[in-house]
């Protein structure tokens, strides 16, 4: 396992640069260098100033020095300065992460929990009228665009009622302190982090209740039965079991994304997250943030991808052994 | 009478990269660091000046030496004392550097001096109209020299905690999320700033700022945060209260760059039916609330030097086709670029694309996010974009770098874009720039203007109207015409 | 229906089912799986069920669970069974039945047993479901359980997971799953049918042993009639979803009454060797030296250890023109392996494959398409080895085609081939699923033939039909051998097909060829221990050779 | 063919889906006839609320043009694009993964690799930062959203050629001297188009949602109405006229809804196990 890990690991490490080094190119296409940019905020510009920034941000140098810069850097975990916010860009993912992390997290495990447990339902419940509600239900959320949902919930839980706060990472100058603070952020991420995972709730809920269904038709579940099993005892130890299988893939793979895929709902709940830092410096061709923001998120899918491998071999014996 | 104490709760939009005022001078940065860094003077909305950190200044007869008398007992937040040797520092040194705009100005100074610890002296090598303008935080910001002197400025770790001599000082950012300045115990007028603390909110998303509003979180929205189409919804609301005022220093006014060198846009007659086809009344009504004031001049109308007497164009579609029928318009296309600043002036550019194609010409849009936009405005690569710029006051200060050929050239979104040339447009910007007297310099900009509305240039839309909505009990917030990005110095919380 | 003459001995019918009729869901190829069949099972004997796929046999025996799948359920008739009629029993009256009094094996040994779960626990549920003895006796009685069917090491097959198993293994705990709280009937659904010959002849063994030892009814379904001649008692026919002859096993194999009982009789290959025609070694039509091929598995960049398979090991001999080889050996002793080789599907490590002169081991690109021509595979599963999507003459014109043949003259010519493998040519415009499995095995060796091969490779071609399909396919294939003159490799590990149609044999084992002979030599005077196995493992010989005496 | 039609038939949802599609399908096809003028064209008062005026049964945007031409206009942009980047999405993983698939080794190492590296980018980031890189514009937002989505494809496709290339039929394709890409185009790919078929069923309804969230951003193509625009343009304007992003965001979801419905009946219907199972 150890050794699995250790070259899973440097397999990783080698997949990480090819995707820094494309990712350079891929940004470095963009129309609009990041000086004309901030010469354009600064309300006046002259050729003096945008070669001092150039000159600054070593936007001067040919693109493959730069590259080679910026790997180097990468190496070394320094992922370079921002040029717009004068800050290093691990400060600032750093600063953004714990609010991305708490609400894709947060999103992540209600949607995987609730997801799981009405594919159950629905799976046990198979061509009944729960079963119809449960998947119609679950179709409609998987075909609504985040975006709106998030409109309509902040329109009514937040402007119409005003039960929940409709934007923001927690009241801010409330000066709250322990259990109040997390009151607060707590209440500010109800709505952001029930829109996210409502997609994915609808995700998990297809996937479970088509593993449940498709795993009840094998073998080994006519045979469990043969044994006088109950039947809540066949769902729960044989059937769940197995079907969670490839629901665990692909929370793996959704677990990958949690760093980045949350663009939509940060901008809609102003939520002071990653996805917004990527979207304003994509805006501002702030290069080394954009860059630094791909990194982390490509570290977090391989990462996932290992814990999500790690985790297979744990619950299934079969690849454990090969 | 006046109430110490209390909190303002404010949105900034977008977040400012920076709130080094020396370094940064974009309206976001304005917006808090001009509370925390001062200048010599302020306007009022007038644009006469007003004293700041210089609490009385003479004008020599010549108009060639302006002597500021400095406030006394002036610190800086760090506890250091002020001295003119700072303003000499910042003026001289600082901001040469890195200033873009003080520095061509600072062309027409021969020499700045402290002949004392309160008093400095500026020599000009002419007379220059507009000098009396640039002393304006924005414009001037006074940095200290202590911290700044013999160091690199842009890496200088006090960037990240600004110090200035403002009412207001700096304590932290929460990026993404907040800025948090303080009262200034020790402000060198007694009694000021009233308020205790300014939160200023980052709120990237327009709606949401207006939802700030409406649900209490946020007191005050400046202008321009928050969509036009908000902007009575929330100024119905209970104990809200809106002003267009403090803005008159700034003085925004919208145009479209037309592109003069090449396509339709060369023709003259073409841009003149451009001018004929917009219905800016009704985007003034339906995208700006009314608020503003469709542009008639290249000179904004609160700007000093306005002439009424020139060419107007009104809506008239009829009148359009018929120019375009007689330069031959042959359906070419042009590429209109919107500016990428939010929805209003995307659904602008949209109606004055209908607009457009009313009369007959072909628009196609194109999209582009900031930093596209500036890169095509800078390498002339549009036929029409919309922009606004500041006129600062002063047609020498605002107006003519957009007309002046000296002007033209490639790398920059705010100088003569468009391409035009004319040498007595030229002239007449140039002589009244160093003319003495004001009415020398009205005769000269009048011409100017009057050349300019007939050849029309670009195509002017409205000299905007950024409202500032507030709570009614916040009082005195926009008492200049720099607005609130001076104006916490003065304000107060009512009680309800 | 008793039988009058062994009444004296008195059997006692555990279970006893009348006019059961059990209704298909709409849509399905007929109304009822099973229409009014009666039969009764008695204590301590064993009664099998045959009768070809599709006859209902699994589902009276699921009937029998209360395990009928969704939509298909009893809709007369009765299944007493200790007085009760389990048809009207409900569901938690049912679970107390199941496991405890009846037992279940099902045929599929490789899937019968839960991937995620190690066999102890999967055992001790047979007493966790009816709260029987505490989680640790479970345990040991799970291991006792293991020793009993004969599972080598049962501590630590006990702790395994089923992957970790092989087929036979598997099935044995299944069988010990199933016998672990002494049933008083236990029904087998093919059990055996997954399994290769002697892992075969080992579990049909350990049922009847089992069977005797505690007692047991069994209900053994089966479609083959070796294993039915082993070890049943009792035989019931099935066809159709009727039962269309009863009585004991003597009486059904040797003196069948309903016709279909005997045309499947008929159709098992006996044991009798073909017409011994010498061995043809004049004219080599093929001739294979030092053959090798390994699998390697695994390795690479970054993955783990290596694993290598030989699978073939320095394998040589001479094919005769018109002669027909056979190739027998147990699952995974390179049967397939050297077919494949010898066509060039798939790559040999060494050797020489010689065709005219060439050596197809080492030819390439165009020179590779050419020699193929010559030498031709029919396939396993006549399911699997057409392509679902293209009609049928397209599938047989299409080599040809490749190889240049005009389009109009390709078509034609598979109308002739359908012809001589006994179709209509109509064929030519329909579909593949349009047929049934006999008659698609025979567009598969129209195919084969479309080329004009001078060798034929069968690898397992008839293993996948039913045996009266089977028969048909075989000959066929013998009276096509002999009026094209074409050569046969024929792949099987059924032996009695082997003796029917082979002239001469290789027995293969671990990758290598142990033995090679005529069919007659093989069959009657084996060399080696290994083959005497494999003759003996054939189910069913034992009766065979005393009704020859 | 009918077979498959009777065993549709019997999935109510996907015959509802095939109705809603069918009307969005026609609606977008007569919107020029339905509504000669253009989408744009300002032709009322703003903010008419819906059923107010007969001519505009559905009332007008913050510039007075008429919602109901633009949700008919929105819905070509929104088909268009969906089918388009479908199309190329399956024109670049269906060759990609049949390669992978059928040559294994190296070929197939290489690829995957490849296409992790675009599953690694979270895909509407990627999807973000490509249009922002070629500037939005239907062709740059169609490769975009084609960039973004055919790993999955590519994936399946590998599989499902892994499985069929040992199938017997194409072996006996092999050996009666088929050509590689003959084998690949006429044997193996045939049988791997229903599984691509609900798949791209499926893509269509996520292309759509995903144009939809770009242009919500202010990332769609500035010359075409699209229900993301009208959604994202009524952001602004949600408290005084909800309807505004209301309406297209209904649209939007019956579009996407009946494409999926769709794609599960297809499933059902292509797959006989399933569709025994589920009734
Ligand atoms: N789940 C099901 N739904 C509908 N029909 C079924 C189902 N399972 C089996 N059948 C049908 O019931 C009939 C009897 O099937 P059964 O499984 O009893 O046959 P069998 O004799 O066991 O055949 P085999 O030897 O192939 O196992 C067949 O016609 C089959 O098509
Ligand atoms: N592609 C392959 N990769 C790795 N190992 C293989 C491969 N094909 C076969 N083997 C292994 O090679 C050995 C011989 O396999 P082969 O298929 O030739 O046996 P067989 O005699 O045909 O068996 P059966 O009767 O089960 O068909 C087996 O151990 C098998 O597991
Ligand atoms: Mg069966
Ligand atoms: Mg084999």
């Amino acid at each position: 396992m150890l050794r699995f890990i250790a070259l899973r690991l440097v397999k990783a490490a080698i997949i990480l640069i090819a995707i820094v080094t494309l990712n350079f190119f891929l940004i470095h296409a963009a129309p609009g260098d990041p000086a004309a940019v901030m010469a354009g905020e600064a309300g006046a510009a002259d050729e003096l100033f945008l070669q001092q920034l150039r000159e600054q941000f070593g936007l001067d140098q040919p693109l493959l020095t730069q590259l080679w810069l910026y790997l180097v850097g990468v190496v070394q975990l320094d992922l370079g300065f921002s040029y717009r916010q004068q800050m290093p860009v691990a400060e600032l993912i750093g600063a953004r992460l714990p609010a991305t992390l708490l609400l894709t997290g947060t999103a992540f495990v209600i949607s995987i929990v609730f997801g799981t447990l009405a594919g159950v339902m629905a799976s046990a419940r198979v061509g009944k009228w729960s079963d119809t509600l449960i998947s119609t239900t679950a179709l409609l959320f998987y075909a609504t665009p985040l975006y709106w949902v998030a409109l309509m919930a902040v329109l009514l839980f937040s402007v119409q009622f005003n039960w929940l706060p409709g934007f923001g990472y927690e009241t801010v100058g409330g000066n709250y302190e322990g259990f109040a603070r997390v009151l607060d952020i707590a209440k500010h991420l109800v709505l952001p982090a029930t829109t996210l995972g409502l997609f994915f709730m609808a995700v998990y809920m297809r996937m479970t209740r088509a593993s449940m269904l498709e795993v009840s038709t094998l073998d080994f579940v006519k045979t469990a039965r043969a044994k006088g099993l109950k039947k809540s005892v066949i769902q729960r130890r044989h059937i769940f079991r197995n079907a969670m299988l490839p629901v665990l893939t692909l929370a793996g793979l959704q677990a990958g994304q949690l760093v980045g895929g949350a663009v939509l709902t940060e901008t809609v709940f102003a939520w002071p997250g990653i996805g917004r830092l990527m979207f304003e410096a994509l805006a501002q061709r702030d290069y080394n943030v954009l860059l630094g923001v791909f990194f982390v998120s490509a570290a977090m899918v391989l990462l996932f991808n290992l814990i999500t491998d790690i985790l297979y071999r744990v619950v299934d014996p079969r690849i454990r052994a090969s | 009478d006046p109430i110490a104490g209390g909190r303002a709760n404010v949105v900034i939009q977008p977040e400012p990269p920076s709130l080094m005022l020396g370094l940064v001078q974009n309206g976001p940065t304005q917006m808090v660091a001009g509370n925390i860094y001062e200048s010599l003077l302020r306007y009022d909305e007038n644009l006469e000046p007003l004293p700041q950190l210089a609490k009385s200044w003479e004008i020599s007869e010549d108009g060639l030496t302006y002597t500021f008398h400095l406030f006394d007992n002036v610190k800086w937040h760090d506890g250091e004392a002020f001295s003119a040797d700072d303003v000499v520092f910042s003026a001289d040194v600082f901001l040469r550097e890195t200033h873009t705009r003080l520095r061509s100005t600072l062309e027409h100074v021969e020499s700045i001096t402290a002949p004392d610890a309160n008093t400095v002296v500026f020599k000009l090598k002419e007379p220059f109209g507009p000098f009396i303008g640039v002393f304006e935080g924005g414009t001037m910001p006074i940095v200290p020299k202590h911290i700044y002197e013999g160091t690199d400025y842009k890496t200088n770790p006090a960037n990240n905690h600004p110090i200035g001599t403002g009412p207001f000082k700096f304590v932290e950012w929460v990026k993404g999320s907040h800025i948090l300045l303080t009262k200034n115990e020790d402000y060198y007028i007694d009694g000021l700033p009233y308020l205790d603390e300014i939160y200023w909110h980052v709120i990237p998303d327009a709606a949401s700022r207006a939802v700030a509003y409406e649900t209490g979180v946020i007191d005050i929205l400046p202008g321009g945060s928050v969509e036009n189409f908000d902007v009575s919804r929330l100024t119905a609301m209970d104990n809200s209260c809106v002003t267009d005022k403090g803005w008159e220093f700034i003085g925004p006014l919208s145009w479209m760059w037309l592109n003069n060198r090449e396509g339709p846009t060369a023709d003259k007659r073409f841009r003149q039916a451009v001018m004929y086809a917009m219905d800016r009344e009704f985007a003034k009504d339906a995208l700006w609330n009314g608020l503003g004031k469709v542009a008639q001049s290249p000179v904004s109308s609160s700007t000093r030097f306005y002439s009424d007497d020139i060419n107007k164009y009104d809506y008239n579609p009829e009148k359009a086709k018929e120019l375009l029928a007689e330069m031959g318009y042959d359906g070419t296309p042009v590429r209109l670029l919107p500016l990428p600043y939010g929805e209003t002036w995307q659904r602008w550019a949209e109606a004055i694309k209908q607009n457009l194609e009313e009369v007959g010409i072909k628009v196609e849009m194109v999209a582009s996010d900031v930093a596209g936009w500036n890169q095509k405005i800078s390498e002339w690569d549009y036929d029409m974009a919309f922009t606004y710029l500041y006129q600062y006051g002063d047609p020498a200060l605002g107006v003519a770098r957009t007309y002046i050929s000296s002007n033209i050239g490639k790398g920059s979104p705010w100088n003569n874009v468009e391409g035009y040339e004319n040498a007595k447009v030229d002239e007449l910007f140039d002589k009244a720039a160093v003319a003495v007297t004001k009415e020398e310099r009205q005769t000269l900009y009048t011409e100017a203007q009057q050349i300019l509305t007939d050849d029309v240039p670009v195509a002017w839309l409205l000299e905007l109207g950024f409202p500032t909505i507030y709570r009614c009990n916040v009082k005195d917030l926009v008492t200049t015409a720099i607005g609130i990005n001076d104006g916490f110095r003065d304000a107060y919380i009512e009680e309800k | 229906m008793t039988d009058p003459v062994s009444s004296a001995s008195a059997p006692t019918p555990v279970v006893t089912i009348t006019d059961l009729q059990i209704s298909l869901p709409e849509g399905a190829d007929r109304p009822y799986a099973v229409d009014g069949i009666s039969f009764h099972l008695n204590a301590g004997e064993i009664l099998c069920i045959v009768g070809e796929s599709g006859s209902g046999k699994s589902m009276s025996a699921n009937a029998m669970m209360g395990l009928l799948p969704d939509l298909v359920s009893p809709t007369g008739g009765s299944i007493l069974f200790d007085g009760i009629d389990l048809l009207t029993l409900s569901e938690t009256q049912l679970l107390d039945l199941r496991g405890k009094r009846v037992a279940m094996i099902f045929q599929e040994p490789m899937s019968a047993l839960n991937p995620l779960m190690r066999i102890d626990d999967q055992i001790a549920e047979v007493y966790e479901a009816h709260g029987l003895l505490t989680p640790s006796e479970r345990k040991k009685r799970a291991i006792e359980l293991l020793t009993e069917v004969g599972i080598p090491e049962p501590e630590k097959a006990a702790r395994a997971y089923p992957f970790q198993l092989s087929g036979g293994q598997r099935q044995r705990v299944v069988i010990a799953m199933a016998l672990a709280l002494e049933p008083d009937v236990l029904i087998a659904d093919e059990p055996t049918t997954a399994l290769d010959v002697t892992t075969q002849a080992q579990i049909l063994h350990l049922i009847a042993d089992l069977q005797k030892r505690h007692g047991m009814a069994v209900m053994f379904i089966t479609h083959d009639f070796g294993v039915v001649a082993e070890i049943a008692d009792r035989v019931a026919v099935m066809q159709f979803g009727k039962i269309v002859e009863e009585g004991t096993a003597k009486e059904v194999l040797d003196h069948p009454t309903h016709d279909y009982t005997r045309k499947l009789i008929a159709a098992i290959p006996t044991l009798h060797t073909g017409d011994a025609s010498a061995p043809i070694e004049t004219a080599p039509a093929l001739e294979v030296i030092g053959l090798t091929k390994s699998y390697r598995s695994g390795g690479g960049f970054f993955g783990g250890p290596e694993r290598i398979v030989h699978a073939v090991k320095d394998i040589s001999f001479k094919l005769g023109t018109g002669e027909t080889l056979g190739v027998v050996g147990e699952s995974g002793s390179g049967k397939s392996s050297v077919g494949r080789c010898l066509v060039r599907l798939q790559n040999p490590d060494a050797g020489s494959v010689l065709l005219d002169g060439e050596d197809m081991a080492h030819l390439s690109g165009e020179k590779l398409r050419t020699a193929r021509k010559s030498i031709q595979m029919i396939f396993q599963d006549p399911f699997a080895s057409l392509n679902p999507r293209s009609k049928v003459g397209r599938i047989i014109a299409e080599g040809p085609i490749a190889h240049g043949t005009p389009s109009k003259q390709a078509y034609a010519r598979a109308a002739e081939l359908l012809e001589l493998v006994g179709l209509d040519p109509s064929a030519i415009d329909r579909y593949p699923h349009e047929f049934s499995g006999g008659q698609r095995q025979r567009i598969g060796i129209a195919r084969a033939l479309a080329l004009e091969p001078k060798i034929i490779i069968a690898d397992e071609a008839v293993s996948a039909l039913d045996v009266s399909i089977q028969a048909q396919v075989l000959d066929l294939l013998d009276d096509l051998k002999k009026k094209l003159n074409l050569s046969l490799v024929f792949i099987t590990h059924d032996l009695r097909v082997a003796a029917q149609i082979c002239d001469r044999i290789a027995v293969m084992q671990r990758g290598e060829l142990v033995e090679l002979g005529t069919a007659d030599e093989i069959f009657n005077a084996p060399k080696q221990d290994y083959t005497r196995s494999l003759i003996e493992a054939i189910p069913g010989r034992q009766r065979e050779l005393e009704a020859a005496s | 063919m009918k077979d498959f039609w009777q065993r549709f038939r019997r999935n109510r949802g996907a015959v509802i889906g095939l109705v809603l599609l069918l009307a969005v399908i026609l609606i977008a096809l007569f919107a020029p006839l339905l509504f000669p003028q253009s989408p744009w064209k300002m032709v009322q008062r703003p903010f008419l609320p819906p059923f107010d005026m007969g001519q505009y049964p559905l009332g007008t945007d913050a510039l007075g043009r008429n919602v109901i031409a633009g949700l008919a206009y929105g819905a070509q942009v929104s088909l268009l694009i969906g089918l388009v980047s479908t199309v190329v999405s399956l024109a670049i993983g269906i060759p990609l993964g049949a390669f992978a698939g059928y040559f294994g080794g190296w070929i197939d190492d290489s690829l995957m690799r490849f296409t992790e590296f675009f599953q690694t980018v979270p895909s509407f980031a990627l999807a973000i930062v490509l249009v922002a890189i070629f500037e939005p514009s239907v062709m740059s937002i169609i490769a975009a959203i084609a960039i973004v989505s055919w790993p999955p494809v590519a994936r399946l496709v590998r599989g499902e050629v892994l499985s069929l290339r040992s199938r017997e039929y194409v072996e006996a394709a092999v050996l009666s001297g088929q050509k590689t890409s003959t084998i690949i185009w006429r044997q193996i790919l045939p049988n791997t188009l229903s599984p691509i078929i609900v798949l791209a069923s499926l893509m269509v309804a996520t292309a759509i949602l995903l144009e939809s969230s770009l242009s919500f951003l202010g990332l769609g193509d500035p010359n075409m109405m699209s229900w993301g625009y009208m959604i994202g343009a009524a952001r602004t304007v949600i408290r005084q006229a909800w309807w505004l992003s209301f309406l297209p965001g209904l649209a939007i979801v019956l579009t996407v809804l009946s494409l999926n419905l769709i794609g599960e009946g297809l499933n059902d219907a292509l797959n006989p196990r399933l569709s025994r199972k589920g009734k």
